[in-house]
């Protein structure tokens, strides 16, 4: 197993609080990553230096062969790297498939004179992302709703677009921050089974979830942190029975 | 040589704390709104004429005339706040932005009518000065230099140490959060921009009596100083504010002293971007979301 | 109501876009050889002037959200480029348009790059800082602007020998730049480029992560929609014969301001009605002489309290357009 | 009920609309008058106003021009060059207006000069006082006189003569008519041996000068000269008085007028300035002009009051002679001759301007008292 993400030493600090605190992890291609913790562990925080969204106070990240700390997240992405929020960040007043079609950023050239002249170039870049853009919506069943604004979709339907927007970055790895909060069972599973099927297609994926039984179930390996602090890395039956990840969550 | 750039300085300084005084009710309008207001130096000019037409027209005694202009510039700031902002509390602040610029067209075109095209004279409130070797001192600028540092304390006692305080204070750091905890969100924003339009007026009359005159078109300079002043010492952060104003007024006759006097304003804007770009936040402001 | 059928007009239109647009160019291609009144030209011709120049604010206002409140400063430089240019050398209208156009898109781009990571309320105070900076620098310079006493004597544009100077040559000359300015923002809106401007408008912390440089975006953008205020500039250079420094000033930002907003942001069609209707409603209350700009600032607070999505309802701003924080 | 606001707004404008272009009755003669009766020079455009109909009603009173009453056409130029322009535009195309009145700066009537020369209609300007106005075209005509006149009168009878001064330090407002009047007013000391020591701008609504007179100071000039409207030099005053600087201070005619000396108050004594209007002119035309103006303004006139008086009063003693054709007008105006009018009498040069005498005036014990009579 080759490593694709990992991290050495590193640390965010907010003024006087860290919020992520020397965190080494490594994450293997092609296995299902989860990350857990109470809240306020640190677990979104890490998602954004991964992801360069927030710099880094000390240490180091690195991506299959290269190191990628404090790139900004536009070259992240482009290296390969997807992600979806917590808070849900869509682009509300756009329709469906237009936020998809924002995922082929990367992917396609057209600049402005060429936008401006509607050449070939342009007609072969809006076929192609309209028609993957498509393909995309159909995979998680939202073709139905693809003239809809962003904003007027129920919120279950806004978790998956956000996984669907962020596949459309053909990533390597995807990041996915909470993909089930709020959702009912049904739903739930529905996104289980997403990226579990994903995972089969080669994109690795790392989680962070809340639910443990979501988790504990479809994990290859799992990372605790408490207080920004790494708790544990193992697998789901190492991690439940790591003495200090009961400690944090169950208390003394 | 040392002595012209001396009293430069001065002149400066005494520039300054007319800025300083006009920009603390613009911080306190600020922090309430979460928004500039292009309208506040017609709002604040208007108040200065109600004064005015008290003493001019009805033949009331100067003090008492400007006095009588506070709770009605107060009521007024009510009213004002009902027409620019309560209805788009929610909505985007450009909107705010834009009704304000209307509301000044509006009031300062009204002012005008109402009172006048012209120039008005305004006696000094406080005569008299004391001399420090070669230097003048008004009364009436230490009056406002005294009021500055009174204003300062007064406020940031009103706003730690009273319920109504502590509601705009709330309101200044997250609105949501303030309804949360129990602040009277409305009633919070109303006392808060209307205590800011008094402070304004209260500015303006010194200013008036300082310089000895007043006019309606005075206002939206006055508004783009003290919008100035706010910027570069920090919004929300009064004592940051006043400091901008001073150092408005210091950088801008040091900048007619070195360079021209037309370029003055461009000085201080230069400042105000190289201050935005180095720190966003202003020179002593924290870090807030706008 | 009334008021209902002024609201099911607005939406039969947007149903039936295509077919209006195609009448309302019909209208305006015959406009100049129907009215004969050339004072009512003359409006016309301003008319659409402010159309270009409101629509190309809604380019960075509308579309990614940058809240430009100095924009007259690059109309300004515009004009005086144009008007300095054509009164020195001897080129063509078209190319001195150009070139104006893109002196004032390279101001742009000076301001841009130290201003532009700023967020949102901390950029429009600095372009309101440019704005003054712009007009006093062209009153002070009087060797190359004249300062105060403006540029008179612009020359009269010539194509193919002939002389435009007549209200209809300047009404078709603007009605083909504003043809052309929608067209091509129309064109880049629905490509790659105008999504990825709209996405920053949106969430410009999800757009980074899409892939947007959301930096260099964010100045192509300001870089295109100045361009524009150039060109409108240097049309009213042409138009007017004489430029001067009165002309640019702060209220005029706030104008263009409140017809993006009156007209609705963020829509190809807002700022078209917004800038007809705050050009026209002026000149048809300057009779009112001293009650003309009371009437202006009520119709602005009127209109943005009836609709403040604005009159074709376009998109509302978040309140915020500062990136949340999440942890 | 807020849906209806915007539906009455539509509906109102449509209503105006139709009032404006309703037809007016035959028997009138139109004047248009361009001023700016809103922004920064509003009170200027407002004298324009009160003056021009105060000259209407005259005339309308003595059985108006050929018969016809005077209608007077008032437009708001906002004091902007391209609304100017604008105004311009609606007049000339109005077939009933045959002459119009206005603007107030120089740079609004040079913006709109171009569209009344193209289209043959006069465009009398009360105070536009740039020495090109005149020259640009025609159908151009100031009667204020040029600052290429002032400027020297000011330098060498007020500075040099009068006053007995050999320094002098300019202080100007950075607009059109400051920097001309500032241009040729040392162009003049120069040639008569009066030394400029520094010349300071400011920008209007400027309220401190403090740090500009500190500047000047610097030099030790024996004089100041403040090209500026009455309200600023008024506050210029004012700041010498306070740095207790004991300096002779002179001004263009601009000051002239009641609410300097309300706004200056003692420290504008001493102040001197020319004038071609005197309010203690005893002339019976001048007297009964101040006294009309005071019951509708209730104030003094000044001299742009005047000069407005004088420009309606001129038109339509071409308008007389000439008929209502404008391109007759315009020749009827060039030539006139010896016209009395409030601010003396007017003929126009070769160009279109009028060449002034001047008073010397002033302030002494609160009042303007003209010291010396025209020269």
């Amino acid at each position: 197993m080759t490593k694709i993400l990992s991290s050495e030493n590193l640390c965010k600090y907010f003024g006087g609080v860290r919020a992520v605190d020397q965190v080494d992890f490594s994450v293997d291609k092609g296995e299902i990553f989860g990350i857990i913790g109470p809240n306020g562990a640190g677990k979104t925080t890490l998602f954004n230096l991964l992801t360069g969204t927030l710099g880094v106070t000390k240490g180091k990240i690195y991506f299959k062969d290269g190191e990628i700390t404090n790139l900004p997240p536009q070259k992240v992405t482009r290296l390969g790297i997807a992600r979806t929020f917590q808070n849900i960040k869509l682009f509300e007043e756009m329709e469906v498939l237009e936020n998809v079609k924002i995922g082929f950023h990367t992917q396609t050239k057209t600049n402005m004179l060429d936008a401006v002249l509607k050449n070939n170039k342009l007609k072969e870049d809006e076929e192609k992302v309209h028609l993957e853009g498509l393909k995309l919506l159909e995979r998680v069943n939202m073709l139905d709703k693809k003239n809809n604004l962003a904003k007027n979709l129920s919120y279950g339907d806004k978790r998956r677009l956000e996984i669907a927007r962020a596949l459309a970055v053909k990533p390597e790895i995807l990041l996915v921050d909470e993909p089930a909060a709020g959702m009912n069972p049904h739903e739930t599973d529905e996104v289980v089974e997403l990226l579990e099927q994903l995972n089969k297609e080669g994109i690795t994926v790392v989680i962070i979830e809340h639910d443990m039984k979501v988790i504990m179930g479809m994990c290859d390996e799992i990372l605790v942190l408490n207080n920004g602090v790494k708790l544990a890395q193992g697998t789901a039956a190492e991690v439940q029975k790591n003495p200090e990840v009961i400690e944090a969550y169950l208390g003394k | 040589m040392f002595g012209f750039y001396l009293s430069q300085l001065f002149n400066g300084i005494t520039q300054g704390s007319i800025y300083a005084l006009m920009a603390i009710g613009y911080s306190l309008i600020f922090g309430t709104l979460g928004l500039v207001t292009f309208a506040y130096g017609d709002i604040v000019i208007f108040g200065v004429f109600v004064g005015y037409y008290f003493y001019a027209v009805l033949g009331l005694n100067l003090i008492l005339a400007m006095l009588l202009a506070l709770p009605i510039t107060f009521l007024f700031g009510v009213l004002v706040e009902k027409i620019c902002y309560e209805k788009f509390r929610k909505e985007a602040r450009m909107l705010m932005l834009i009704t304000t610029v209307g509301f000044g067209i509006f009031l300062r075109s009204a002012s005008q009518i109402i009172f006048g095209t012209g120039n008005k004279s305004i006696p000094t409130l406080i005569e008299g000065k004391i001399e420090i070797g070669n230097l003048n001192i008004l009364y009436i600028q230490l009056g406002i230099i005294i009021f500055t540092l009174i204003f300062i304390y007064a406020l940031r006692y009103f706003l730690n140490n009273t319920r109504t305080g502590i509601g705009i204070r709330a309101l200044s750091m997250d609105q949501d959060a303030a309804k949360l905890v129990g602040v009277n969100v409305d009633k919070s924003i109303k006392f808060g921009h209307s205590l800011g339009v008094v402070l304004g007026v209260f500015g303006g009359i010194m200013l008036g009596s300082f310089y000895n005159a007043i006019s309606p078109m005075m206002g939206p300079n006055l508004g783009l100083k003290a919008f100035t002043a706010v910027v570069l010492g920090g919004i929300t952060s009064i004592p940051g504010a006043v400091i901008g104003g001073y150092i408005l007024g210091i950088m801008e006759n040091l900048a007619v002293a070195v360079f021209s006097s037309g370029y003055r304003d461009v000085v201080a804007f230069i400042i105000l971007i190289i201050v935005l770009v180095v720190k966003p936040s202003g020179l002593f402001g924290k870090e807030v979301k706008f | 109501m009334a008021a209902n059928i002024f609201e099911k007009i607005i939406t039969n239109i947007n149903k039936n876009k295509l077919k209006y647009i195609f009448l309302l160019i019909i209208v305006l291609l015959i406009l100049p050889f129907v009215v004969e009144n050339q004072y009512v030209l003359h409006i016309a011709v301003l008319t659409l002037m402010y159309v270009l120049l409101s629509s190309s604010l809604n380019v960075i206002v509308g579309y990614t959200g940058q809240y430009n409140i100095g924009h007259v400063a690059f109309y300004a430089i515009g004009a005086y480029t144009a008007a300095i240019i054509s009164t020195r050398f001897n080129l063509n209208f078209i190319i001195v348009i150009l070139i104006s156009g893109f002196v004032a898109s390279l101001f742009s781009l000076m301001l841009g790059i130290p201003t532009l990571r700023l967020r949102g309320i901390f950029f429009a105070f600095t372009t309101l800082g440019f704005a003054e900076i712009t007009r006093l620098t062209i009153l002070n310079w009087r060797s190359l602007t004249r300062g105060p006493f403006g540029i008179p004597g612009v020359p009269i544009p010539q194509i193919f020998g002939m002389r435009l100077s007549t209200n209809t040559h300047f009404y078709f000359m603007i009605f083909i730049l504003l043809f052309l300015m929608l067209l091509m923002t129309y064109r880049i809106i629905n490509s790659r480029v105008g999504r990825a401007w709209i996405s920053i408008r949106e969430d410009e912390q999800a757009s980074a992560s899409m892939g947007v440089d959301t930096f260099k975006y964010k100045i192509m953008n300001l870089m295109y929609g100045t361009f524009w205020a150039g060109v409108g500039g240097a049309f009213f250079a042409y138009f007017a014969g004489y430029v001067s420094a009165d002309s640019f000033i702060l209220d005029e930002s706030f104008r263009f301001f409140a017809m993006v907003l009156v007209g609705g942001t963020g829509t190809l069609a807002g700022p078209i009605l917004g800038g007809a209707v705050l050009t026209i409603l002026p000149q048809v209350f300057r009779s009112f002489a001293r009650y003309q700009m009371i009437i202006y600032g009520v119709a602005i607070l009127l209109i943005i309290h009836y609709k403040p999505e604005g009159l074709l309802g376009g998109r509302t701003f978040k309140r915020d357009l500062s990136e949340s924080e999440d942890n | 009920m807020r849906k209806s606001y915007l539906l009455s707004l539509l509906v109102l404008t449509v209503i105006f609309t139709f009032v404006l272009s309703a037809g007016a009755a035959e028997d009138t003669v139109k004047i248009g008058l361009s001023a700016p009766i809103t922004g920064n020079y509003a009170e200027f455009g407002e004298n324009f106003q009160y003056s021009v109909e105060i000259a209407a009603d005259r005339i309308n009173a003595n059985g108006g021009i050929r018969g016809r009453e005077v209608e007077i056409i008032v437009r708001n130029s906002e004091g902007k060059p391209n609304v100017a322009a604008s105004i311009a535009q609606e007049f000339v195309q109005n077939k009933e207006i045959v002459a119009e009145i206005g603007d107030f700066t120089s740079t609004s009537c040079l913006a709109a000069a171009p569209i009344y020369e193209r289209n043959q209609m006069v465009q009398l300007s009360p105070t536009s006082s740039h020495p090109d106005f005149a020259r640009s075209g025609e159908f151009m005509f100031g009667i204020v006189g040029t600052q290429a006149a002032e400027g020297p009168f000011n330098a060498e009878y007020i500075a040099k003569e009068y006053l007995g001064i050999d320094s002098v330090a300019v202080i100007y407002i950075n607009n059109d008519w400051g920097v001309s009047t500032m241009e040729n007013f040392v162009a003049a000391a120069e040639k008569v041996g009066l030394e400029v020591t520094g010349t300071e701008a400011f920008f209007g609504g400027e309220t401190d000068f403090s740090a500009i007179l500190t500047n000047v100071k610097q030099n030790n000039p024996e004089g100041v000269y403040i090209a500026a409207m009455y309200n600023e030099a008024s506050q210029v005053v004012n700041q010498i008085d306070r740095m207790e600087w004991d300096v002779a201070k002179l001004a263009p005619s601009s000051v002239f007028s009641e609410q300097f000396l309300k706004l200056s108050g003692e420290s504008g004594e001493g102040l001197v300035t020319n004038t071609f209007f005197a309010l203690e002119d005893p002339k019976e035309k001048v007297q009964s002009f101040i006294a009309e103006f005071r019951e509708r303004a209730d104030r003094n006139p000044n001299l742009h009051a005047a000069v407005a008086y004088d420009s309606m009063m001129l038109l339509a003693d071409a308008i007389e002679r000439a008929g209502f054709d404008r391109v007759a007008i315009r020749d009827a105006l060039a030539e006139t001759e010896n016209f009395e009018g409030v601010t003396g009498t007017i003929e126009f040069t070769d160009v279109g301007d009028v060449v002034r005498s001047y008073m010397i005036m002033e302030v002494k014990d609160g009042d303007w008292v003209v010291q010396e009579d025209y020269r």
